[in-house]
C-alpha cells in the first residue's frame, strides 16, 4: 500500500494500476480536523433533529414492548410448539451479525495492512457496538423471568447449582459479553486521541470539561504513541480470533443439536461469513447517507465503497458456497429427514423466505459486485446493501422457524405467526439501534482522524525525496 | 491554551482507583452474602395460635412424634395434628388452661387452628417425608433440635445446596431406622456388635465393626447406605419432576 | 531550575513544520544524548522510535500474561464446578476430562476478555494516563499537537539541560517558536 | 524501518544456473525412477496397501501444489504487493499440478482397492443407492478429468502471463492474471471441495460432513505457506532472491503461516466438535476411528502438533523474522500436514490401529521425487521472481 515506492516511470500510461490515494484531493491534516471536527461542533442540522425524533419515537415504542413482554410474559410472543425459538432468536442472531463488519474493518483489515480502513472503522465499530446492545436484548428476555437471568452467572449461591459450562447457550454468554468488552475497549482506546483532538478544540467549558475527561490527558506524545501503537495491535490480534468466535458460538447454539438444517459442520465458518456480510451490508447501508450528509466524499471515496463491496462479493460467495454444500450434504447423507427439511425449505410453506431472502438477496444480488461499474454506482450498491440486509434477517428467520416448524412427527407440525409485540419490539430495535448511531455522529468523530491523518503521504517522514532517501526507480520500464 | 484542570485531578485516578477496589469488592461480597441468602429462612420463629412447646410435648412427657404428625411414615406430606388429636389429651389435661383456648375454640366451632407453616418447601420441590423417614434420615436432620424447642423455629437453610450436601454423601446423615424418631441419638449410642449383627458392614473394609469401641458417624451411614442401596438423585428430575 | 520571574522550568519546546522536520530533528535530539524529551504529534509517525532510540514496547509481556490468567481463570472456572463441585452429566456428556472440547469456548472467551483489558490498563498505566494536568498544556501553541502541529520538547530535568544548549540544538534543527514552558 | 538503500533488481531478472543443479537434477530422476519402479511392484504384490498408500502421498502433495495455486490467486485478486518476489516460485510449484493429474491415474486404476462403493452393485445398499446418481465410476472419472482440466489450464495460463510479463513489463498482462484470478477462485473452492469429498471423503462412503472442503483447505493453504518459506530458503541459500526476498517478506509468510494455524484449528475443532457434541451414529464413525486405538495417539499428535505447537511458536513476533527458525517449523507443518492426510486416508484400511507399511514410504519418495525433478527444470526456464512486475518495486521494498 506503500504508494510512494511505486515508480512514476510505469504506471504513468496505466492508471488502474497506480495505487489511488485514501484521501483525495490532497487535503492536509487540518483540513481533515476541520471537516471531521465540524460534524461535531456545528449545531445539530433540521433533517438530524428529524429523523432522532422518528427514530427515538419508534425506540421508545419497542422499549415500552419490551416492558410489556417483560411484566407480562414471553405469551405475548406467537411462538410456542413446535416453534419455540423464532423472532427473539432471529432478532439476536441478525444484530449480532451485524456487529461483525465493524471488528472486522477495525481489527482483520488493520492486521492485514488495509490502510483504507481508517476511514470508516470508527464508525463500523460504534455501529457493532449499537448492534451488540440490540443483540444482547433478545437472548436476556426471552428467558422470560428476566430478573432470573443472573442465574447464567457463575456465582455462589443456595441452590448449590452451577451453570452448565457444557451448553452452548452459556458459551453464548460469555463470548457475546467478552466481544461487547473489548469492542468497547477497542473502540474507546482509538478513541482517545480523536477526543483530545476535540478537547483542544473545544470551546465551551463544559465540553471543555467532558472531552477533555475521556481524552484522560493525551498529549500525541511519542513516547505515548509507542505503547500505544502496540495496545492497538494487540487488541486487532485478539479481535481477529475474538470475531470469528462470536458467530461461531452463535452457531453452536444451532449445530450442537441434531435438529436437521441446524446440525451441519459447515455452520461455525458459514456464519462468520455470513455475519460479516451483512455487517458490510449494514456499514454501507449507514456511510453511504453520511458520506454526502457531511461531505465526506474526499474521505470516503468510491475506492472505499469499491472495497466495501469486494468484502460482500467475497462473503456473500462464501455464504452461497455453504448454502450448497448444504444442499448437497443433505442429499448425500441418505437421511430423509433431512433431506426433507431441506426440500421443505425450498417447497414448504416457507418458501418465499427462500427464494426472496435467500436466493435472491443473498445467494444472487451481491453477484452483480463482479461488475466494476456496479460497485461504483452508488445506487446498485445501495440496492444490493439492502437486499442482503433483508436478506441476512431471512435467513436467520429461515434457520431457525424452517428448522422447527416441520417436527419429527407430523402431528406435531405447526406454523409460526408472530404477534404486534414480537413485531414491534424488533422495529423497536431498529429504532434503538438507529437513535444510537444518530447520537454518535452528533456527539463524537465519526472518522478516527489520527488514523485518517496517518495515511496523507505526508505523515511518512520518508516519502518524498530526502537525504538518504532518493526517489525510486523502476526497472522494467522499457516497452519492448 | 492553559490547562483546563487543576493539578489536583493528577492523583484523582489513583484515588479512584483505590476507592474502586473497596466499593467492587465490598458490593461483591454483599451481593455474594445477602443476594444469594445460604441462610434461607434460618431462625424464623412465627408467633403461633396456640404456643405449642415441643420440648415439653417430647422431651418431658415422652411423645414421639408420629403421635401428632400420624402420617410421617406413611405419607409425602407430613401432616399438622387436627384439633382432634390435641384434645385427646386435654379434654383431661390442662383442659382450663388460657393458652388453649383456640384449641377449645376449635373444638366447639369445628374450625380447624390456623398453624402459621414454618417449613415451606416451594411447590416445585417434590419433598416425600415418608421416603427418607423410613430410610434412615432423622427428623433431627432437617428439622434440628425439635424436641428441645419450646417454640418452633427454622433451624437449617432448606435451600438446594443444603439438600445436596445430604442427597451427595448420605452417609454422613443416615442413622438406623429404628433412631428414626429418637431426636437425641448419638453415633455413640451405638452397640458395634449389635449393629453389625443387624446390619452387617460396608463391603470393601477389611476392619471389623464389631469389635470397635464406637461407630463414627461415617461407618454407621456408610454401612446403612449399602445395606440399603441407598442412591439419592442428583439430577434436577429427583426433586423437580 | 527557574526563570527570572519565578516559575519553574518544566522543558525547551519548539515546533516543527512536517512529521519529516520532526523525525530529522529527534534523530539529532538522540545523538546530542538527551534523554528526558519527547515529541509530539496528531499521529503515530512510522519510525519515530528508532530516531528517538525507543526499544520495542514490552506491552505485549503484559498482554501475554493477562491471556494466561484468563485461560487460567476460565479452567478454574469451569473444571472446578464441572468436575468437583456439582458433577452432573448432562446431555450424555461425561465431567471429567473428556469433556473438554465443550470447555474451549469459554477458555478462549475469557483468554480473550482478560487480554484486552490487561491491554488497556497496560497502555495507560505505562502511559501515565489519565493525567489531565500536564506543564506542556501551558503552551498556547501546543493545542495545534493534535490537529496538525509537530513538537519537541526537552525537559528540564534531564542531567544535560542547560537553556542555552537545548535552544541552540532546537534552533539548528530547524525548530520554530522556541520557548521555555513553565510548570505552573 | 531499515535503513536499507534502495535495492533494484536487475532488469532482465535473475535467472537460476541450471548446470549447478545438474547432479541433483538427476538424483531426483534416479529416485523418481527408483519410487515409481517399486511403485509398480508394489501394486502388484500388495495392492490393498498400496492402493492407500498412493492415494496418502497423492494427497499430500496435491494439497501443496493446489495451495500454492491458491496463493497465487489471493496474491492477484487482491493485487497484493509483498507477495510478487515470491509469486514466481508458487506458480512453479502450481504448474506440479499437471504432474499430479499424471498421479491420480493409480488411483483411478486400483479403485476398487480404495472405494467400497466400487464394489457393491445397485440394489445391496439402500444408503449407497441414493448416493448413486454421484457416487459411480463414470461420474467419478468425470469430475476428476473436469478437476483436473481447470486446474492445468488455469496454473498454466498464469504462470504463462507471468513469464511474458517477464520480457515487456506489460501491465496488461496483471489485468489478465487478475481476472483470470477471479473467475479461478469460486473454480478453486468447488474442485478442491469435491475433490476432496471424491477422492477422501468417500473412502467411507457412510460418512458425511458439510465442512469437509474447508477442513482441507485449511490444511492446504497452511502447509503451502510453509512449503513457500522453505523453497525460499532453499533458493536463498544457495545464492538467489538475495536483495529481493527479505526479512520483511519472512515475517508476512510466517503471519500467514500463523494465521493458517490457527484457521486449521478453529475449522478442525468445530468440525470435531459439532460432531462430538451431537453424537449421530453416521457422524461419528469416521473420528471413532482415528480416536481410538493407537489411531489416538496419531490424533491426538496431530491436535498438538499443527496447532498448540507452532501456534505458540509463530506468536513471538522475533521467530517470524529469523529464516531458518522459520524454515524448522515450516518443515514441522509439512510433516504435519503429511501426518494429517495419513490419519484421513489409512485408518480406511486399517481401521483396528496403526499399521505402518514399507508401501506408505515407496509412492511419497517416487512422487517426491518426481515433482522435485520438474519443479528444477521448471526453475531454470524463467527468472526467480517476476522482474517486471508492475509492483515488483513495492515489493522488494515491502515493509511491515
Amino acid at each position: 500500500m506503500d504508494s510512494a515506492s511505486t515508480a512514476p516511470g510505469v504506471i504513468s500510461d496505466e492508471k488502474p494500476l497506480a495505487r489511488v490515494p485514501l484521501v483525495l484531493n490532497k487535503r492536509n491534516f487540518s483540513w481533515l480536523t476541520e471537516r471531521i471536527s465540524g460534524v461535531v461542533e456545528q449545531r445539530a442540522p433540521r433533517w438530524w433533529w428529524v429523523t432522532f425524533t422518528i427514530t427515538a419515537t419508534i425506540a421508545t415504542f419497542g422499549l415500552f414492548c419490551l416492558g410489556y413482554q417483560i411484566s407480562t410474559g414471553v405469551g405475548t410472543w406467537g411462538l410456542n410448539h413446535p416453534v419455540g425459538w423464532a423472532w427473539d432468536i432471529t432478532n439476536f442472531v441478525f444484530w449480532i451479525g451485524i456487529g461483525h463488519a465493524g471488528t472486522l474493518i477495525s481489527a482483520i483489515l488493520f492486521l492485514l495492512r488495509q490502510k483504507w480502513r481508517t476511514s470508516i472503522n470508527r464508525s463500523a465499530e460504534a455501529m457493532t457496538l449499537f448492534a451488540v446492545m440490540c443483540a444482547a436484548i433478545f437472548p436476556g428476555i426471552h428467558v422470560g423471568r428476566v430478573w432470573m437471568a443472573w442465574f447464567l452467572a457463575p456465582v455462589p449461591n443456595s441452590w448449590g447449582v452451577w451453570p452448565n459450562f457444557r451448553s452452548p447457550l452459556m458459551w453464548d454468554v460469555f463470548a457475546v459479553s467478552t466481544y461487547f468488552t473489548v469492542s468497547v475497549l477497542f473502540w474507546y482506546t482509538g478513541l482517545i486521541p480523536d477526543l483530545a483532538t476535540l478537547r483542544d478544540r473545544a470551546t465551551s467549558k463544559i465540553k471543555k470539561l467532558l472531552f477533555g475527561i475521556f481524552a484522560v490527558g493525551w498529549r500525541g506524545s511519542n513516547r505515548n504513541w509507542r505503547h500505544y501503537e502496540m495496545a492497538y495491535l494487540l487488541l486487532a490480534g485478539i479481535s481477529t480470533p475474538l470475531v470469528l468466535s462470536v458467530h461461531s458460538v452463535v452457531s453452536f447454539d444451532f449445530a450442537t443439536s441434531i435438529l436437521p438444517t441446524w446440525h451441519t459442520t459447515i455452520f461455525p465458518p458459514y456464519f462468520v461469513a455470513g455475519a460479516i456480510f451483512g455487517g458490510f451490508a449494514m456499514v454501507l447501508t449507514l456511510m453511504i447517507p453520511a458520506r454526502a450528509i457531511f461531505k465526506l466524499q474526499d474521505i470516503i471515496t468510491p475506492q472505499h465503497i469499491d472495497k466495501m463491496a469486494k468484502i460482500i462479493l467475497l462473503t456473500g460467495s462464501f455464504v452461497t458456497y455453504a448454502y450448497t454444500m448444504e444442499f448437497f450434504m443433505a442429499w448425500y447423507s441418505g437421511n430423509q429427514y433431512e433431506k426433507f427439511a431441506f426440500f421443505n425449505r425450498v417447497f414448504g410453506p416457507y418458501w418465499w423466505y427462500w427464494w426472496v431472502g435467500m436466493l435472491f438477496c443473498n445467494m444472487l444480488s451481491p453477484q452483480l459486485f463482479w461488475f466494476k461499474w456496479c460497485r461504483r454506482n452508488i445506487y446498485v450498491v445501495y440496492f444490493v446493501c439492502m437486499c442482503v440486509n433483508a436478506g441476512m434477517w431471512f435467513e436467520r428467520f429461515i434457520i431457525i422457524v424452517g428448522g422447527l416448524h416441520r417436527d419429527f412427527l407430523p402431528s406435531s407440525w405447526g406454523m409460526f405467526y408472530p404477534t404486534w409485540v414480537d413485531i414491534w419490539t424488533f422495529i423497536g430495535t431498529l429504532g434503538i439501534f438507529t437513535s444510537l448511531f444518530l447520537l454518535f455522529i452528533r456527539f463524537l468523530p465519526m472518522i478516527a482522524m489520527s488514523e485518517v491523518k496517518i495515511v496523507l503521504p505526508e505523515a511518512n517522514p520518508h516519502h518524498g525525496p530526502t537525504a538518504d532517501h532518493p526517489p525510486l526507480v523502476a526497472t522494467g520500464k522499457e516497452r519492448t | 491554551m492553559a490547562n483546563f484542570f487543576p493539578r489536583w485531578t493528577n492523583w484523582l485516578p489513583l484515588k479512584v482507583a483505590i476507592c474502586g477496589v473497596f466499593i467492587v469488592c465490598g458490593l461483591t461480597a454483599a451481593t455474594w452474602y445477602y443476594g444469594t441468602p445460604k441462610y434461607t429462612r434460618v431462625g424464623y420463629q412465627p408467633i403461633q395460635p396456640v404456643p405449642f412447646p415441643h420440648d415439653i410435648h417430647v422431651s418431658q412427657l415422652g411423645m414421639d412424634c408420629r403421635y401428632c404428625h400420624s402420617f410421617v411414615d406413611v405419607a409425602a406430606h407430613s401432616n399438622l395434628p387436627n384439633t382432634q388429636t390435641c384434645m385427646n389429651c386435654h379434654t383431661q389435661v390442662q383442659k382450663d388452661n388460657p393458652k388453649l383456648e383456640p384449641v377449645r375454640a376449635s373444638w366447639k366451632t369445628g374450625k380447624p387452628i390456623e398453624w402459621v407453616q414454618v417449613h415451606r418447601t416451594p411447590d416445585y420441590v417434590f419433598y416425600n417425608h415418608s421416603a427418607h423417614v423410613n430410610r434412615g434420615i432423622s427428623c433431627f436432620s432437617c428439622h434440628g433440635e425439635i424436641n428441645h424447642m419450646p417454640v418452633v423455629y427454622h433451624a437449617k437453610p432448606h435451600s438446594m445446596a443444603w439438600c445436596l450436601e445430604c442427597h451427595r454423601h448420605p452417609e454422613n446423615f443416615l442413622r438406623p431406622d429404628d433412631q428414626v424418631f429418637n431426636l437425641d441419638w448419638k453415633p455413640d449410642d451405638v452397640k458395634p456388635a449389635e449393629f453389625v449383627a443387624k446390619y452387617g458392614q460396608p463391603q470393601n473394609v477389611s476392619e471389623d465393626f464389631s469389635k470397635k469401641k464406637k461407630l463414627t458417624q461415617t461407618e454407621i451411614g456408610q454401612t446403612l447406605k449399602e445395606r440399603w442401596n441407598i442412591k439419592p438423585p442428583i439430577n434436577c428430575q429427583g426433586c423437580h419432576r | 531550575m527557574r526563570t527570572p520571574s519565578g516559575h519553574t522550568v518544566y522543558a525547551m519546546a519548539a515546533e516543527y513544520e512536517s512529521a519529516t522536520a520532526l523525525y530529522e530533528a529527534a534523530k539529532r535530539v538522540r545523538d546530542a544524548g538527551f534523554k528526558r524529551w519527547d515529541v509530539y504529534s496528531p499521529f503515530p509517525i512510522h519510525g519515530m522510535d528508532q530516531a528517538m532510540g525507543l526499544g520495542k514496547s514490552w506491552l505485549s509481556a503484559v498482554v501475554l500474561c493477562g491471556g494466561i490468567t484468563g485461560l487460567l481463570t476460565a479452567a478454574v472456572l469451569e473444571f472446578g464446578p464441572s468436575w468437583f463441585i456439582y458433577p452432573v452429566i448432562v446431555h450424555g456428556k461425561p465431567f471429567d476430562w473428556r469433556t473438554v472440547p465443550a470447555f474451549f469456548p469459554i477458555m478462549f472467551e475469557l483468554t480473550v476478555l482478560f487480554s484486552a483489558f490487561a491491554a488497556f490498563f497496560a497502555v495507560l498505566i505505562m502511559n501515565g494516563l489519565p493525567r489531565w494536568n500536564h506543564p506542556i498544556f501551558n503552551w498556547d501553541r501546543f493545542s495545534r499537537a493534535t490537529n496538525d502541529g509537530f513538537f519537541l520538547a526537552i525537559e528540564a530535568r534531564d542531567p544535560r539541560f542547560t537553556e542555552i544548549e537545548a535552544r541552540e540544538l532546537l534552533e539548528s534543527t530547524g525548530g520554530q517558536h522556541i520557548t521555555i514552558v513553565h510548570e505552573d | 524501518m531499515s535503513d536499507r538503500s534502495q535495492a533494484l533488481p536487475a532488469p532482465e531478472g535473475e535467472f537460476v544456473e541450471t548446470s549447478r543443479f545438474g547432479g541433483l537434477s538427476i538424483l531426483f530422476a534416479l529416485l523418481a525412477l527408483v519410487g515409481l519402479g517399486l511403485g509398480v511392484v508394489g501394486a502388484m504384490v500388495d495392492p490393498a496397501q498400496f492402493s492407500f498408500s498412493w492415494l496418502f502421498a497423492f494427497a499430500f502433495f496435491f494439497t501443496l501444489c493446489a495451495g500454492c495455486f491458491f496463493w497465487t490467486l489471493v496474491h492477484h485478486a487482491t493485487d497484493a504487493d509483498w507477495s510478487v518476489v515470491v509469486r514466481r516460485q508458487l506458480e512453479n510449484i502450481a504448474s506440479l499440478l499437471a504432474v499430479m493429474a499424471v498421479f491420480l491415474v493409480p488411483v483411478l486404476l486400483l479403485r476398487h482397492h480404495l472405494y467400497g462403493w466400487m464394489n457393491i452393485p445397485p440394489g445391496h445398499e439402500e444408503a449407497l443407492d441414493v448416493k448413486r446418481p454421484y457416487l459411480n465410476w463414470h461420474f467419478f472419472l468425470t469430475r476428476a478429468i473436469v478437476f483436473f482440466a481447470f486446474f492445468i489450464i488455469a496454473t498454466q495460463l498464469l504462470r504463462r502471463f507471468s513469464v511474458r510479463q517477464d520480457k515487456d513489463g506489460n501491465p496488461r498482462f496483471t489485468f489478465w492474471m487478475r481476472k483470470l484470478s477471479f473467475i479461478s477462485l469460486p473454480m478453486f473452492a468447488l474442485c478442491l471441495t469435491f475433490g476432496a469429498c471424491d477422492w477422501l471423503m468417500s473412502l467411507n462412503y457412510h460418512w458425511f460432513s458439510t465442512m469437509w472442503g474447508v477442513y482441507i483447505f485449511a490444511g492446504t493453504a497452511g502447509s503451502s505457506m510453509s512449503l513457500l518459506v522453505l523453497v525460499i530458503t532453499a533458493l536463498r541459500n544457495a545464492g538467489y532472491l538475495q536483495d529481493v526476498v527479505t526479512v520483511e517478506h519472512y515475517h508476512v509468510m510466517g503471519k500467514w503461516m500463523l494465521t493458517f494455524t490457527v484457521f486449521w484449528a478453529y475449522i478442525g475443532f468445530s468440525q470435531y466438535m459439532l460432531i462430538w457434541y451431537a453424537n449421530m451414529p453416521e457422524e461419528t464413525q469416521y473420528f471413532l476411528v482415528r480416536n481410538t486405538e493407537s489411531w489416538w495417539a496419531l490424533s491426538m499428535l496431530l491436535v498438538v502438533g499443527r496447532f498448540f505447537g507452532p501456534f505458540a511458536i509463530l506468536l513471538m513476533q522475533g521467530f517470524k523474522k529469523r529464516p531458518r527458525r522459520l524454515c524448522l517449523l515450516a518443515a514441522w507443518i509439512l510433516c504435519m500436514q503429511l501426518l494429517d492426510m495419513y490419519v484421513i486416508v489409512v485408518p480406511a484400511l486399517h481401521g483396528t490401529g496403526v499399521h505402518v507399511s514399507i508401501w506408505d514410504f515407496v509412492p511419497l519418495l517416487g512422487m517426491g521425487a518426481t515433482l522435485a525433478f520438474v519443479y528444477l527444470r521448471l526453475l531454470g526456464r524463467t527468472s526467480v521472481f517476476p522482474v517486471r512486475d508492475p509492483r515488483v518495486i513495492e515489493s522488494i521494498n515491502y515493509q511491515n
